[in-house]
C-alpha cells in the first residue's frame, strides 16, 4: 500500500521533471536537450531565492520565472532563425545552450553542492499504511496533479494549444489567418522553460543540487515523453505514472534491475505502439 | 478607391524571377479572376499579395494604405485570406478545431461554424477527424470554409474547385456569388474556366510571370480569337 | 642531459562529475611544490594543468600530448574509469603515475603496474574500516545497500562474510544502480525492518540523496548509518542538517594532531582562505612524498625513481606513518573514521568529527602472491 | 488481345474492407479488373476511392478480403512488392522528390524499376538504361526543357505530369490514377487525356477523376462509390442516365 | 578548382599535419581525428544521406571497442581481425537496432535508437559486468603488431590509421554516388513515393543502418587501441550526441563535412581547454552560432566562400 503512495509521488515527481520538455518537444517539435541544464538552473534559483528569503514558496515562484524569461530569451536570440531548416540544427542548438547554462552555473554558484530544504509545512513524515511517508511526497503528488491538470487545460483544450499545435505543422498557414506564430512560439518556449524550472525547484529539497544534475534526468524525461506520445499532457501523465509505479515495484523486489525494467517498458512500448500509448497517427496518401 | 492595389511588383524565387512588373487590382466586393496556364505565375502573385513570398520591388496597397512592409499576420488580420492550392490543413488538428482556429482573431462578420457546416454538410460529417485523414475533396472544403470563417474583406482563392465532386462544386459557385453578395471581394485562380466565366466580372491574364491582358469578361470572350494567340488559353 | 626543469603533467577533472574534485587537487599539490621551495633534483617543478573532463578519452588524450612534450610524470586522474585509461599509457611509455585520490582496489594490485603509485586510501581498506567501525559502535543488525557495479559488490561480500563471522546479522543487500535518484521505496523497506545499522556503500550524489530522502522519512532516528565513503565535509553540506550523525571512513581530516598536519593546514589556510579537503590533503601528501622520493636518487633516470619510492616511509606524512608497499605500490596507512557533527566558526557548519583510527594491520591484507 | 486474357480478370478484389476505428472508409467492395481496360472510378468526396486505391497499392491495411494480381494474391504485401508485380500508381496529394531535379527524380524511378539490390560500387551516372528510360519519359510527360529544374520548383501543374512520369517507370501492367487531371491546366487537359490514352494502351488502368467529361469520354467502364460501397458499375452511358449517380454525384447537369 | 576540391584540400592539410609537422606534439589530437572521422562518415551515410537521426551509434561505436579489447586481450586474437570482429560486431547490432527501429520514423526512430543503446550502456556498466569490467571498464587495450613495426608510437600509429581513413572516405564516397546512395536520398526526400516506386525501403535503411555500424564499431575498436581502454562511456548516448554534433557542425550530408566537423571540434576542446577553464561555455557558444550562422555547417559555408571568391567556378 505505501509502495503505491511512493510509485504514485516517484510518478508525479517524474511528470514534473518531464513537463517542461513534453510540452516543447510536442508543441515545437524541438528535442530540447538543454532542458536538463534548465532544470538544473531552476534548482539553483530556488536555492539562492531561499537563502535570500528564507522561504521555499519564493524559490517556487521566483524559479520558474527567471528561467522563463531566459527561456525566451535563448527562443528569440538563437532558435527563431533555424525554424525553417532542419529540425536537428535545434539539437546542436540546445547542446549549446547545456554548455553556456551550466557554464553560467558555474561561474555564478561554483562548484559545491547547495541544498534545500522542504517547507515548514511539509517537513516531517505522515504516518500511512504502516510506513511513514515524508508529506513533502504528498505535496509533490498534489503539486503535480494540480500542474498536469492545468497543462492539460491549456494545451488540448485551449485555443491556444490549438495554435501551437497547427503552428508546429504549418507555421506559415497559421499566420496567414492573422495569429502571430512568432509569439506564440516564444511564449511556448519560455514556458516550458519556466516549467523546467519549476521541476528543479520541487526537486531541489530531494536530490543534491550540482552541477550534473541536469544531465541524469534528461534520460528520464525522455522515457515519459515517448511513453506517453509526443507533447500530449494526458498521455505524459500517464507515463510518468506508469514508470513511477513500475519502479516503485522494482525497488521492492529487485532494485538492480529498475533502470532495466524502465526501458524494457519504453522499448515494449515503442514496439507496440511505436507513436507512443497515447497518440494517433495520420495518413500518407 | 481600391481594396487592394499591386503596384509593379516583381517576385523572385531565388535568382529565376517569376513575377515581372505586376500590377493589378480589385475592388471592394466585386470578384476578380486570375487566369494562365501551368507555371504562368497565379500561385505566386496570390502569395506574394498575403506577404508569403516577399516582393524585390513594387507596392501593395490595401484600403488605401501602403501595406508593402506589413507582415503575413498583419495582412490577415486586415482581413486577407488565402486558400491555398495545395490546402495546407492542419495535420494534427480535426475538421472542428481547424474550421475554429480561424475565428481566433474574432473578426466580426456574417460568417460563423455553423454556416460552414451548412455550406459542406459533408466536414459536420468528419467534424471529429484529425486533418490528415480526410479524403483529397474533404480537404478543399475545409480549406476554403476556413477562409470563409476569418470573415474577409479579400478572399484569394488558388483553385478552390481542384478536387472537388460536381455536385460540390456547384454549392460552391453559389456560395461564391452568395459571399460577394455580402459584399466580400474575391481574388480567384481557377484551371476550369466555367467558374471564373460564370462569376468574374473583370479577367487577368497572366503569361511567364506578365499580365498580358485585363479587361471584362464579356470583353474576353469577344476578344478569345486574338488572346488566345496571346497566351495559347 | 638534465632537462631545463622538472615538468609535471597533471589530468585533473576540473569539469564533468568530478569537476569538484580537481581544484582541491591542484591547490594541494600546487602547495606541495612550494612549500619545498619549488624545485626538485635542482631545478624549478613545472606543472601543466589539464582538464579531463572526468572522461576517459580526453585524459589519455591529454597525457599523450603531455608526456610527448617531455613530462616526467602523470598526476593522475580521479575517477576509476580515467585511472584506468591512463596506467594503459604510462606503463607504455615507462612515466610514474602518481593518484592519489581513485579508491578502486585493482590500481595497485600485486605485481601489477610498476609505474602506478597510490599513496590514498583503498576502497578494500575503507570496507574493513566499516566492519571495524561495526564491531566497535556494538552493531547487531545491518541492512546494506550499494551502488551496482563490480566494485562495490565484491566490497559487500567481503564485508557480509566478515560481519557474519563477527556474529552480526545481515537483514538485507539492496543494489540500486548507480546514479539513483529515488531512494524513498528502499528507504521505507529499511524502516521496517528492525536493523539497527545501514551500510551505505555509495558515494557523492548517491549518497547525498539517500540521506537527504532518508532524512525525510527520519529513517536516522532509531538506525545508524554508515559506509566506507559516505561522507565528508563536502558531501555533507549538500545534504544539510540531516547528515549530522552519519558515519564514514575519512580520506584525510585537517583536524588530525600531528606537526606535519597542522604546518599544511595552516599554510594551506593562509595560501587559499579556507580548509584543505580531503583531496587537498591527498594530493599535498602524495605529491609531497614523491617528490621527496625523486630528490633522493639524485638522478634523472625515472627507473631510479620508481626504486626509491618502493618500500619508501614516510614517517611524518599528514596523516602519521606511512608506507609504499614495494608488492603492489599501495601506501599502506592508517584508517581514519569520523561522524558528521554540528560545527561552530571558524569551522563549516558541518564537520567531520574523527571518532575512530584504525591500524593499517587490520586494514591491509598481505601482498598475494 | 487474346481469348484468354479477355476472360481472366488482372486484378481482382474479393470482399474487402478498411476501417479506421469503427468508421469504414471501403466496404463489401468486390471487382474483377480485366486486362486493357480503362475504368473511371468515381464518387462524391470521401466516397474512399483514394481508399480502395491505397488498399489495392498496399498503403491502407484491409481489415477484410483479398486482393489478387494476375491470379497472385498480393494481399498483405508491402507497396514495394506489388510495384515489382506489376502495379504502380500516381497519387491525389503529390508525391515527388521535392528537391532533387526532375530528371533525378525520374532516374530514381527507372532505377527502382530495373535493380532490385542498390548496387555501391559504381558510380550511378554510369549505368547509361537508366538513363535512357529517364530521358524517354522526360520527353512523354512533356517536361523535355525542365530536366535540370527542381521538381519542387515546378508549378502545381507540372509537378502533377511528374507524378504519372515517376508511376509510368516502373512500366506497370495495372496503372492506378488518383485525380491525375487535378491542377492541370485548362490548355493541356486535352494533351494530359491523350498521355493517359497512350499510356493505357497495353495496360489496365484505373482512373479516379471528378472531371466529368473527361470521365466519361475515355473510360471502358465506370464504377460509381458512394459511402465506402460500389453503388453502381457499367458503361457511360448507363451511369449517366442511373438516378443513383445522378442524385449522389453528378447533380442534374445539362 | 572546384569548391569541392578546394574541401579536399583543407581536409588533407589537417590530416596531414603529422607529416608536415614532424616531432610535433599533435600527432594524438590527429590520430584521434582520424578515428573519429571514420566514426562521423559512416555515421553521416545514416543521418545526411539516408535522413535518419540515430542516437544510438554509440551502441555500436561502444560494442566495437569491447569487441576488439576482449579478443586481443583474452582470446588472444591478433589485431586486424580483432578489427574486423569489431566491425561485424557493430554491424551485427546495428542490424539487430534497425529491426526494431525502422517501424518509426522521425524523432522517434532518434528516440528509439537513444533507448536501445541507453539499455545495451545499462548492460554493460552493470549485469554484463563480468565481460566488460562493469564502469571501471579493460584497461591495457592493445594495438597492432604488424610488420615489425611499433604501433606503440604514435607517430607509426598514424600512418595505420591513416590508411584505414583513406579507405573508410573512399568506400563512402562510392556509396554517396552510387545507385545505393541515391535510393536512400529519394526516401530521405519522400519515403511514401520511394516506395511506391519500388524501394524496398525498410531493407534499404537496415542496410547503410548495418554499414554505417560498421564503421562505427571499426572506430570504436581503433579509438579504444589509440587510448589503450575501453569504458562503458563509449556506450552513453552523449557520445552518440558527440556524433551528431560533429557531423552538423561540419556539414551534414557532405563528404567532407564530417570530417571537418570532427576537426573543429576536437582542435577546440583541446585548444580552447589549454586557453581557459571557461572553454565549455565558449564551445557552447560557439555551437550556437554556428548553427544560426552557418546552415550548411563549416563545410556549407567555406563553398558558399569559394564560389564568391571564385565566381564561375561552380562544381
Ligand atoms: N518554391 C519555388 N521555388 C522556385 N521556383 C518556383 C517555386 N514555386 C514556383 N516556382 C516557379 O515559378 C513559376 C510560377 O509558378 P506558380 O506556382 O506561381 O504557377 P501557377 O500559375 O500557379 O501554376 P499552376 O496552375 O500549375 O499552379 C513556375 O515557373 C515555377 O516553376
Ligand atoms: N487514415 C484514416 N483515418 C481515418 N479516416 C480516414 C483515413 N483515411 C481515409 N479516411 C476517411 O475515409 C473516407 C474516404 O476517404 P477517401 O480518401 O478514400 O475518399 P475519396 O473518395 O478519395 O474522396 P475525394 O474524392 O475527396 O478524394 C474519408 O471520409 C476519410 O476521412
Ligand atoms: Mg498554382
Ligand atoms: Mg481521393
Amino acid at each position: 500500500m505505501s509502495t503505491i503512495v511512493i510509485g504514485l509521488s516517484m510518478g508525479m515527481l517524474l511528470f514534473l521533471l518531464a513537463a517542461g520538455l513534453t510540452l516543447i518537444f510536442g508543441m515545437l517539435r524541438v528535442i530540447n536537450f538543454a532542458h536538463g541544464s534548465l532544470y538544473m538552473l531552476g534548482a539553483y534559483l530556488a536555492f539562492q531565492m531561499v537563502s535570500v528569503t528564507g522561504s521555499f514558496w519564493a524559490g517556487l515562484v521566483a524559479a520558474p520565472i527567471i528561467a522563463a524569461i531566459i527561456g525566451a530569451l535563448m527562443e528569440r536570440i538563437a532558435l527563431r532563425p533555424v525554424y525553417d531548416r532542419d529540425h536537428v540544427y535545434q539539437l546542436l542548438l540546445t547542446f549549446g545552450f547545456i554548455l553556456v547554462l551550466d557554464e553560467a552555473v558555474r561561474i555564478i554558484w561554483g562548484l559545491e553542492y547547495k541544498q534545500m530544504y522542504p517547507p515548514e509545512l511539509f517537513a516531517g513524515a505522515i504516518e500511512m499504511f504502516g510506513s511513514s511517508v515524508p508529506s513533502y511526497r504528498l505535496f509533490i503528488i498534489g503539486f503535480g496533479a494540480a500542474v498536469s491538470a492545468a497543462l492539460f487545460f491549456m494545451l488540448d483544450r485551449s485555443r491556444y494549444g490549438m495554435i501551437i499545435r497547427a503552428a508546429s505543422g504549418d507555421p506559415e498557414m497559421v499566420r496567414t489567418l492573422g495569429i502571430n506564430v512568432s509569439l506564440v512560439r516564444t511564449g511556448v518556449f519560455s514556458f516550458g522553460a519556466g516549467l523546467a524550472a519549476l521541476g528543479g525547484a520541487v526537486a531541489g529539497p530531494l536530490f543534491p543540487i550540482e552541477l550534473g544534475m541536469g544531465f541524469n534526468i534528461i534520460i528520464d524525461s525522455f522515457i515519459v515523453v515517448i511513453i506517453g506520445g509526443l507533447g500530449n499532457i494526458r498521455g505524459a501523465v500517464m507515463a510518468a505514472l506508469l514508470i513511477g509505479m513500475t519502479r516503485a515495484l522494482g525497488y521492492s523486489y529487485a532494485p538492480s534491475w529498475v533502470d532495466f525494467l524502465t526501458f524494457i517498458l519504453l522499448i515494449g512500448t515503442l514496439i507496440l505502439r511505436p507513436e507512443g500509448l497515447f497518440s494517433r497517427k495520420g495518413r500518407t496518401a | 478607391m481600391s481594396l487592394l492595389e499591386m503596384q509593379n511588383c516583381d517576385v523572385f524565387y531565388g535568382k529565376a524571377q517569376a513575377l515581372h512588373d505586376v500590377s493589378i487590382s480589385v475592388e471592394e466586393g466585386e470578384i476578380v479572376s486570375l487566369i494562365g496556364r501551368n507555371g504562368a505565375g497565379k500561385s505566386t502573385l496570390l502569395k506574394a499579395i498575403m506577404g508569403l513570398n516577399p516582393i524585390a520591388s513594387g507596392k501593395r496597397m490595401y484600403d488605401g494604405r501602403d501595406a508593402t512592409r506589413l507582415s503575413t499576420e498583419m495582412l490577415g488580420r486586415s482581413g486577407i485570406a488565402y486558400v491555398p492550392e495545395d490546402r495546407r490543413i492542419f495535420a494534427t488538428l480535426n475538421v472542428d478545431e481547424n474550421l475554429r482556429i480561424a475565428t481566433v482573431m474574432g473578426r466580426e462578420g456574417a460568417w460563423n461554424l455553423e454556416r460552414v457546416y451548412d455550406l459542406f454538410p459533408r466536414l459536420k460529417e468528419r467534424m471529429t477527424s484529425r486533418g490528415d485523414t480526410l479524403s483529397g475533396g474533404e480537404q478543399q472544403m475545409l480549406a476554403v470554409g476556413r477562409g470563409l470563417l476569418t470573415n474577409p474583406e479579400l478572399l484569394l482563392l488558388d483553385e478552390p474547385t481542384e478536387g472537388l465532386a460536381p455536385l460540390v462544386v456547384e454549392d460552391l459557385i453559389k456560395a461564391m456569388a452568395l459571399i460577394n453578395a455580402e459584399g466580400v471581394a474575391i481574388l480567384l485562380v481557377e484551371q476550369n474556366l466555367k467558374v471564373p466565366l460564370k462569376l468574374a466580372k473583370r479577367q487577368y491574364l497572366i503569361d511567364n510571370g506578365h499580365i498580358r491582358w485585363s479587361g471584362k469578361t464579356e470583353d474576353l470572350l469577344a476578344e478569345r480569337e486574338k488572346i488566345e494567340g496571346l497566351i495559347s488559353l | 642531459d638534465e632537462p631545463e626543469s622538472f615538468k609535471i603533467g597533471a589530468v585533473l577533472p576540473f569539469s564533468g562529475p568530478y569537476g569538484i574534485i580537481g581544484k582541491g587537487m591542484k591547490q594541494g599539490a600546487q602547495l606541495a611544490i612550494e612549500m619545498r621551495g619549488g624545485e626538485v633534483l635542482g631545478k624549478p617543478v613545472e606543472v601543466t594543468w589539464e582538464d579531463s573532463e572526468t572522461k576517459p578519452q580526453p585524459a589519455v588524450q591529454k597525457a599523450t600530448r603531455l608526456i610527448s612534450s617531455g613530462a616526467q610524470m602523470i598526476f593522475g586522474a580521479a575517477s576509476s574509469a580515467s585511472t584506468a585509461a591512463l596506467q594503459g599509457i604510462t606503463e607504455q611509455r615507462k612515466i610514474p603515475l602518481l593518484v592519489t585520490i581513485s579508491a578502486d582496489d585493482k590500481i595497485t594490485r600485486a605485481n601489477g603496474y610498476r609505474y602506478t603509485f597510490r599513496t590514498s586510501n583503498t576502497l578494500g581498506m575503507e570496507i574493513r574500516m566499516a566492519l571495524e567501525f561495526t564491531k566497535a559502535a556494538g552493531l547487531k543488525k545491518v541492512y546494506g545497500v550499494g551502488a551496482d557495479y563490480a566494485v562495490t559488490r565484491d566490497g559487500w561480500d567481503a564485508y557480509k562474510a566478515a560481519a557474519e563471522e563477527a556474529g552480526v546479522e545481515i537483514v538485507g543487500i539492496d543494489y540500486p544502480p548507480l546514479g539513483n535518484r529515488d531512494y524513498s521505496v528502499i528507504i521505507d523497506k529499511i524502516s521496517k525492518t528492525d536493523a539497527d545499522g545501514v551500510i551505505l556503500i555509495v558515494t557523492g550524489s548517491d549518497g547525498v540523496t539517500f540521506l537527504k530522502q532518508a532524512g525525510q522519512a527520519g529513517l536516522g532516528k532509531n538506525k545508524v548509518l554508515f559506509g566506507p565513503v559516505l561522507q565528508d565535509e563536502v558531501l555533507a553540506a549538500a545534504v544539510g542538517p540531516d547528515a549530522v550523525g552519519a558515519a564514514s571512513g575519512v580520506r584525510y581530516h585537517y583536524s588530525l594532531d600531528n606537526p606535519a598536519n597542522k604546518a599544511f593546514v595552516e599554510a594551506y589556510r593562509a595560501k587559499y582562505n579556507e580548509w584543505p579537503d580531503s583531496f587537498a590533503g591527498e594530493a599535498f601528501d602524495g605529491m609531497s612524498w614523491f617528490l621527496d622520493a625523486v630528490d633522493s636518487t639524485n638522478s634523472w633516470d625515472r627507473e631510479e625513481w620508481v626504486k626509491a619510492f618502493e618500500g619508501s616511509v614516510r614517517e611524518n606524512s599528514v596523516e602519521g606513518r606511512k608506507e609504499m608497499r614495494a608488492c603492489d605500490h599501495q601506501a599502506l596507512q592508517v584508517g581514519l573514521w569520523g561522524v558528521v557533527e554540528k560545527g561552530e566558526a571558524p569551522y563549516p557548519d558541518l564537520k567531520m568529527k574523527i571518532t575512530n583510527i584504525f591500524q593499517p594491520d587490520v586494514l591491509f591484507p598481505a601482498c598475494e602472491e | 488481345m487474346n481469348a484468354i486474357a479477355e476472360k481472366n480478370s488482372i486484378l481482382r478484389c474479393e470482399d474487402i474492407e478498411v476501417s479506421y476505428g469503427a468508421f469504414k472508409a471501403v466496404s463489401n467492395v468486390s471487382y474483377d479488373f480485366k486486362p486493357g481496360l480503362l475504368y473511371g472510378l468515381i464518387g462524391p468526396n470521401g466516397a474512399g476511392k483514394t481508399t480502395l486505391m491505397n488498399a489495392l497499392s498496399g498503403r491502407a491495411k484491409l481489415s477484410k478480403g483479398r486482393v489478387f494480381l494476375n491470379d497472385q494474391e498480393i494481399t498483405g504485401k508491402s507497396p514495394h512488392a506489388r510495384t515489382w508485380a506489376g502495379l504502380g500508381r500516381s497519387f491525389q496529394i503529390t508525391q515527388i522528390f521535392a528537391e532533387m531535379t526532375v530528371f533525378e527524380n525520374l532516374r530514381l524511378a527507372a532505377q527502382a524499376h530495373r535493380f532490385r539490390l542498390q548496387p555501391f560500387w559504381r558510380p550511378v551516372g554510369k549505368f547509361k538504361e537508366i538513363a535512357n528510360d529517364a530521358e524517354r519519359v522526360l520527353s512523354e510527360i512533356g517536361l523535355e526543357g525542365f530536366g535540370h529544374v527542381n521538381a519542387g520548383s515546378l508549378s502545381h501543374g507540372d509537378q502533377r505530369a511528374l507524378e504519372i512520369g515517376l508511376a509510368l517507370l516502373s512500366e506497370p501492367k495495372v496503372l492506378l490514377l488518383d485525380e491525375p487531371l487535378a491542377g492541370v491546366g485548362h490548355d493541356v487537359v486535352e494533351t494530359a487525356v491523350e498521355l493517359i490514352r497512350k499510356v493505357s494502351q497495353g495496360r489496365t488502368v484505373l482512373l479516379i477523376e471528378h472531371n466529368m467529361d473527361v470521365v466519361m469520354e475515355i473510360s471502358d467502364e465506370i464504377i460509381v462509390m458512394l459511402a465506402g460501397e460500389v453503388l453502381a458499375s457499367g458503361e457511360a452511358e448507363t451511369i449517366k442516365r442511373d438516378p443513383r449517380v445522378r442524385t449522389a454525384y453528378l447533380g442534374e447537369e445539362e | 578548382m572546384n569548391a569541392q576540391r578546394f574541401l579536399a584540400l583543407i581536409v588533407a592539410i589537417i590530416i596531414s599535419v603529422p607529416l608536415l609537422f614532424p616531432g610535433g606534439h599533435n600527432i594524438g589530437l590527429v590520430n584521434a581525428i582520424l578515428i573519429w572521422s571514420i566514426f562521423a562518415i559512416g555515421f553521416d551515410l545514416v543521418f545526411g544521406i539516408a535522413g535518419m537521426l540515430s542516437f544510438g551509434h554509440a551502441a555500436f561505436f561502444g560494442v566495437g571497442a569491447y569487441t576488439l579489447s576482449l579478443l586481443t586481450m583474452r582470446m588472444g586474437w591478433d589485431f586486424l581481425p580483432a578489427l574486423g570482429a569489431a566491425g561485424v560486431i557493430g554491424g551485427a547490432l546495428a542490424l539487430v537496432f534497425s529491426y526494431f527501429a525502422i517501424r518509426v520514423s522521425g524523432l522517434f526512430f532518434a528516440l528509439l535508437t537513444l533507448a536501445l543503446s541507453q539499455l545495451i550502456y545499462i548492460m554493460a556498466g552493470t549485469k554484463l559486468r563480468m565481460l566488460t569490467g562493469g564502469v571501471d571498464g579493460i584497461a591495457g587495450v592493445p594495438r597492432p603488431d604488424l610488420f615489425g613495426i611499433d604501433f606503440y608510437d604514435d607517430g607509426n600509429y598514424y600512418f595505420f590509421l591513416l590508411a584505414l581513413f583513406v579507405l573508410a572516405l573512399l568506400i563512402s564516397g562510392l556509396i554517396r554516388i552510387s545507385p545505393l546512395g541515391q535510393a536512400l536520398k529519394a526516401i530521405k526526400s519522400n519515403e511514401v513515393r520511394a516506395e511506391q516506386i519500388g524501394f524496398n525501403v525498410q531493407r534499404l535503411q537496415r542496410s547503410v543502418f548495418t554499414i554505417s555500424g560498421i564503421y562505427a564499431g571499426v572506430s570504436g575498436g581503433l579509438l579504444a587501441s589509440l587510448i589503450f581502454y575501453v569504458g562503458p562511456q563509449m556506450l552513453h548516448w552523449s557520445t552518440s550526441g558527440d556524433v551528431v554534433i560533429m557531423v552538423l557542425l561540419g556539414g551534414m550530408g557532405s563528404l567532407f563535412g564530417p570530417i571537418l566537423g570532427v576537426a573543429i571540434f576536437e582542435i577546440m576542446r583541446e585548444w580552447l581547454s589549454m586557453q581557459t577553464s571557461h572553454w565549455y561555455g565558449i564551445l557552447g557558444l560557439v555551437f550556437i552560432i554556428c548553427t544560426i550562422g552557418m546552415p550548411k555547417g563549416i563545410a556549407g559555408l567555406i563553398i558558399q566562400l569559394w564560389d564568391r571568391i571564385m565566381p564561375g567556378g561552380k562544381s
